[in-house]
């Protein structure tokens, strides 16, 4: 598939720079709007995650959890999330998505029903914060069963010997947590630093995606430009908090900042 | 699905921390806080073996938190209401004024053991977060309390007492402003700081090593009460346990030690707050706080806003062991409201020399429900889990009056 | 009619205590957290002032457009607005309710449909802010044709020869502006400064309603309690923008602070 | 709908303030603003009449402004386009860099005669923020701007002006952070300080009176270059009068002494940005900024977003007085994109010794378009109102380079 998400991360790599990977929250501020966004920065990104509002979201800074309260002020539901993921998948410049939620959103809606219902509407991967190796194994090959990539996670404080046993089980794409931290928190280590862990992981998976995220800023992104791909997400939710504080159009604003994030990472 | 026998209810579960087949329990965590946790449960494991650290745990529980609570007879109570003889298991007499004494007491000693300095509680009524507060003073940790800035208004002074033992009480205004969001920033926060903070989640919830340790902590009641029935009665006579369930931290505590006994024996009784009452009104099973658990949520499975005059138990989850006492049918729930609880208070603080505050007041009414259709050889203990000072100022405002 | 304008005054005025008039932007923060908010508030108010939301608000203070941009941006239309006012007034515990707005949106949708429109889903009275007098004239009749009360207002700048005109021809009910302001920034004159206007409208008028508004908040209400009407808006669009930014239930901050409100005026 | 011949049309509106039978203009104003701005009418009727106003707005013409703007052939560009002869009225040579220079000094001049000491005034651009400022500093007035953050900062040159005059800048950065959103936020601050503060709109817009005060000042281009083409030509030739269309203040100045003549005779052509064209795109008639116009909005009638490269353009609206001429088909409206326009100034730039403002080159790029197609005969006019070194940045960004 062209425009799979090991493709993408090839084209990237071709072109010398890292693949750019936005969060938002699907439904923030509002079911359009976030639309909208998605839309206005798919030129720009690579891979877009979308988040599952949760309103008990514990492993999430402020920013981020402004994002999904707004979302679920607004109405948004499970049904909504996989409509509009069916929409964007059908304008021609969408990216890869990759949903992002707590398992309880899953767990409540049905695992298998939950997979299916992706696989449907075009989702061409899953990250589920709360639901860890060794945990997820079973949800891990229900989805690579639907051919959906399950994206695990390696944290700073993950053991040499959990990342071998996490790394050998992951799929293709595996997400880098930069420091210890919810999202969204100013970067409390040093680029050099995130950067010697990544090469940690590289190192035991050459051949796996290996995607840095938390904390990635307009400052920072370009410091950690070698990894594979790097996610922007708080710093995006801030965007749209910032505008609608100031009554300006989120959508603009966002496709500004994801233009800036984009200009450098090349 | 039926309960172990001979082991203690904390240790039924599987390799991965689930109770009753998967159902309940489990380690919903964030990756980053895997190791920590994991480090805790080991450490833990370690610890409750080490006779040094037992011995430790007694000399706490006894010259600091005051030794034995009291167990008596209600005996105005019991003529009033013409059934059953009432006896109270008044935990509240503990330094520290409820059973969450035990559970930070312990909190903080382990931190200790851990060679962390930093300890993070959340708490709703304040009990947890104030016994928490003393006992990172005593021994000498950094202590930041998690609390709903509705409950830190309408328990006062208990906030009075963190902020007077050094406690840094961090007031939650999000959401709902209660226990469920305190609990959820305080997880926030360890998950930010689990290299150097402990994280002591203030009920018998959370991923498995957190509710193990809790319930392991206030198990203490039941050996207590346990002595203190034979002491009385000679045996174990025909019991029921009736006791307030929020997160059911105290339940458990006074009920570990009787769950191997016949439920015809035996009886045990949870009482949950009307409005936030998962497992009376027999809610879904959900994740909340890293933990499969019975749990109020709306059709999408969001977690619902629970309403309850009680700060301690305006919590829409609850103990996944309570989840495994439910469906072994070990013990039943049922619930009271808001206007029963008062009216409790207001019946046994006429009658007795007792203050119970609105946690118990639950379990009081319970038992004033029930007394009177049972017979005078039928015993129910009420664990008296809490005193009602911190409640002064909602039972003025709601009835009137506080009796001095 | 039980419910109309004038006996909810009258009814007021026998409690010995103002009328308590909310203001509120329709479809703030979004469709049906509006109306709970109005439903959950409706046992504490009398009158309901919806505003409807405009994206060029020249007299608007921060707080009501913060209101007004999230109505917006979150989609409310015209349509939705009658729908919801048809929807209020079928909630037995309603009370009148008066549509404010800014001309143009009138204007855009046509004087005459817009007053039809107004009439059939049960609107009781209109407010348009930037249609004084004379030039309101027409409509002010076209209002009157209909039964629906047109509130004419009057500001601290008004002349007391162009007070006796607009009193002369306005409606039973009249609004006097506390300030020279937008609505929402704090009160800068004093309570007492206040009063004495109201009572030169009152002596003018003595038998209209006369309601006092912009910037009354839970700190200054009681001391305007002497008056026939008061209104409070822009507190109540802060703590809508308190409650979202702390991620809390606006419905439930709102209906408590309107609570207090009330409390003060008795 | 005819226009009165011999009424200068500032003064065809009936007593309401309307123009065009009740279609344009008006006074959309909320209560507290009537009195000041009732006030402020009966003054300019009053001072418009008075001699010594009169003389002392030509004074600070000639010796604050520096008197007459230079009107010229532009040889190099009617011999390279091979068609009219092009005339340029380089009203950008004022003292002020643009035509917002005589309508900020008539603000100053009234505001004076008022007795009030602030003066608040919005700008797109930053020339008539600009210009307010200084004349505000001549006349010991204290001075807000109203300016959108976008324009800010793509017209920084400009606000460094008006601070080192003197003069606080507002920074507005609500909506689209331009114009319209500056005029929204400089008319709150009005009906918030009426009493102590005199408004000075920043082009032929607002209420009835705002646009009077602007197109009254802004003639004075007119009064010149009808002098200077009987100078030139002994009589007024076939003309074409071409203009930039922001909010209508200039070409209204540029045009007042000719709105009389046939418009065979002297043709009169706005110009707007293509994608903040309400003129030249037939939109509806909308109320914005207390009057009716044609204005561009959505469905819903709320007012739409524009985009332009130049901030003096990037609005909406559109002066109820175009509407007039628009509707009495006395002047047509016309468009063009940022490309044509930066073409446009490539070009004049290139040819003759001119660097227009992206504004005016919206205005060239018309006379290019035109031009080749008429007669040695026909005489086109364009008004060069706005220097260019405030678009410099922009300029480079797009084209690459600005010309020394
Ligand atoms: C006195 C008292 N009882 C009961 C509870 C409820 O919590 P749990 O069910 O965990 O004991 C609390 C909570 O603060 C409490 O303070
Ligand atoms: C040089 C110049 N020309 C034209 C305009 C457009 O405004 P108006 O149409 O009111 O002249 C501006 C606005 O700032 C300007 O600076």
């Amino acid at each position: 598939m062209k425009n799979s998400i090991d493709n993408i991360f090839k084209e990237a790599k071709n072109q010398n720079r890292p693949a750019l990977i936005s969060y938002t929250v699907c439904g923030d501020n509002n079911k359009e709007n976030s639309l909208n966004i998605l839309n206005s920065i798919s030129e720009n990104i690579d891979i877009a995650e979308w988040g599952i509002a949760h309103n008990c979201p514990t492993a999430d800074g402020k920013e981020i959890q402004n994002s999904s309260y707004r979302a679920l002020t607004n109405g948004i539901k499970l049904k909504n999330i996989f409509q509009m993921v069916k929409k964007y998948k059908k304008n021609k410049f969408s990216k890869p998505i990759i949903l992002m939620g707590y398992y309880q959103m899953i767990f409540n809606y049905g695992e298998v029903k939950f997979i299916k219902k992706c696989k449907e509407v075009g989702v061409d991967g899953l990250i589920v914060v709360d639901l860890s190796y060794p945990d997820n194994k079973n949800f891990a090959r229900l989805c690579k069963k639907n051919s959906i990539c399950f994206v695990q996670l390696i944290a700073p404080t993950t053991s040499k010997q959990r990342m071998k046993e996490i790394l050998k089980v992951s799929d293709s794409m595996v997400y880098m947590i930069s420091m210890i931290s919810t999202t969204g928190s100013a970067l409390k280590v040093t680029t050099r630093k995130i950067m010697e862990n990544y090469k940690i992981v590289k190192k035991i998976s050459p051949y796996k995606n290996v995607v840095i995220g938390f904390g990635i800023t307009e400052k920072t992104i370009g410091k950690l430009k070698s990894a594979d791909g790097l996610v922007v997400g708080s710093a995006i939710c801030k965007e749209i908090t910032r505008s609608l504080n100031n009554r300006q159009n989120p959508v603009t604003n966002v496709s500004r900042l994801v233009k800036n994030l984009k200009k450098k990472t090349i | 699905m039926k309960l172990k026998k001979g082991v203690n209810i904390i240790d039924q579960h599987d390799k991965f921390g689930f109770y009753c087949n998967g159902k309940f329990g489990g380690n919903f965590v964030a990756e980053t806080a895997r190791k920590p946790i994991e480090d805790l449960s080991k450490l833990f494991e370690k610890l409750r073996k080490s006779k040094k650290f037992l011995k430790k745990r007694d000399f706490y529980f006894k010259h600091y938190l005051g030794g034995e609570t009291p167990f008596f007879k209600l005996n105005n109570l019991t003529k009033y209401l013409g059934g059953a003889q009432i006896w109270c298991k008044d935990v509240s007499a503990i330094n520290g004024d409820a059973h969450k004494a035990y559970h930070a007491t312990v909190n903080a000693l382990i931190c200790k053991e851990s060679g962390k300095k930093f300890i993070a509680g959340d708490t709703g009524a304040g009990m947890f977060g104030k016994n928490l507060a003393l006992a990172a003073k005593e021994m000498k940790l950094s202590a930041k309390i998690f609390m709903g800035t509705k409950d830190i208004s309408r328990q006062a002074p208990n906030v009075k007492f963190m902020r007077e033992a050094g406690a840094e009480v961090v007031p939650v205004d999000s959401g709902s402003k209660t226990l469920v969001d305190a609990v959820s920033e305080c997880m926030r926060h360890y998950v930010s700081n689990c290299d150097t903070t402990h994280l002591a989640v203030g009920s018998a919830i959370g991923a498995n090593i957190f509710l193990k340790i809790c319930a392991w902590s206030t198990s203490q009641i039941s050996r207590e009460l346990k002595r203190q029935l034979i002491r009385e009665f000679g045996e174990i006579p025909k019991l029921k346990l009736i006791n307030v369930i929020g997160g059911g931290s105290s339940a458990l505590g006074f009920w570990n030690e009787f769950i191997d006994y016949d439920k015809k024996h035996v009886e045990l009784i949870g009482v949950e707050a009307k409005y936030a009452a998962p497992l009376a009104t027999n809610a879904k099973v959900a994740i909340l706080h890293g933990a499969a658990q019975y749990c109020l949520v709306d059709k999408e499975g969001q977690i619902a806003e629970t309403h309850s005059l009680s700060a301690g138990l305006d919590y829409p989850g609850s103990s996944p062991l309570h989840g495994l006492l439910k469906d072994t049918k070990r013990a039943r729930y049922t619930l009271a409201s808001d206007k029963e609880a008062l009216n409790a208070f207001k019946l046994v603080s006429k009658l007795e020399n007792l203050r119970p505050s609105l946690e118990p007041a639950h379990a009081w009414s319970e038992c004033i429900r029930i007394a009177p259709k049972l017979n005078k050889t039928d015993v129910i203990v009420v664990n008296n889990c809490g005193k009602g000072y911190k409640d002064k100022k909602i039972y003025i405002e709601n009835i009137g009056y506080y009796p001095k």
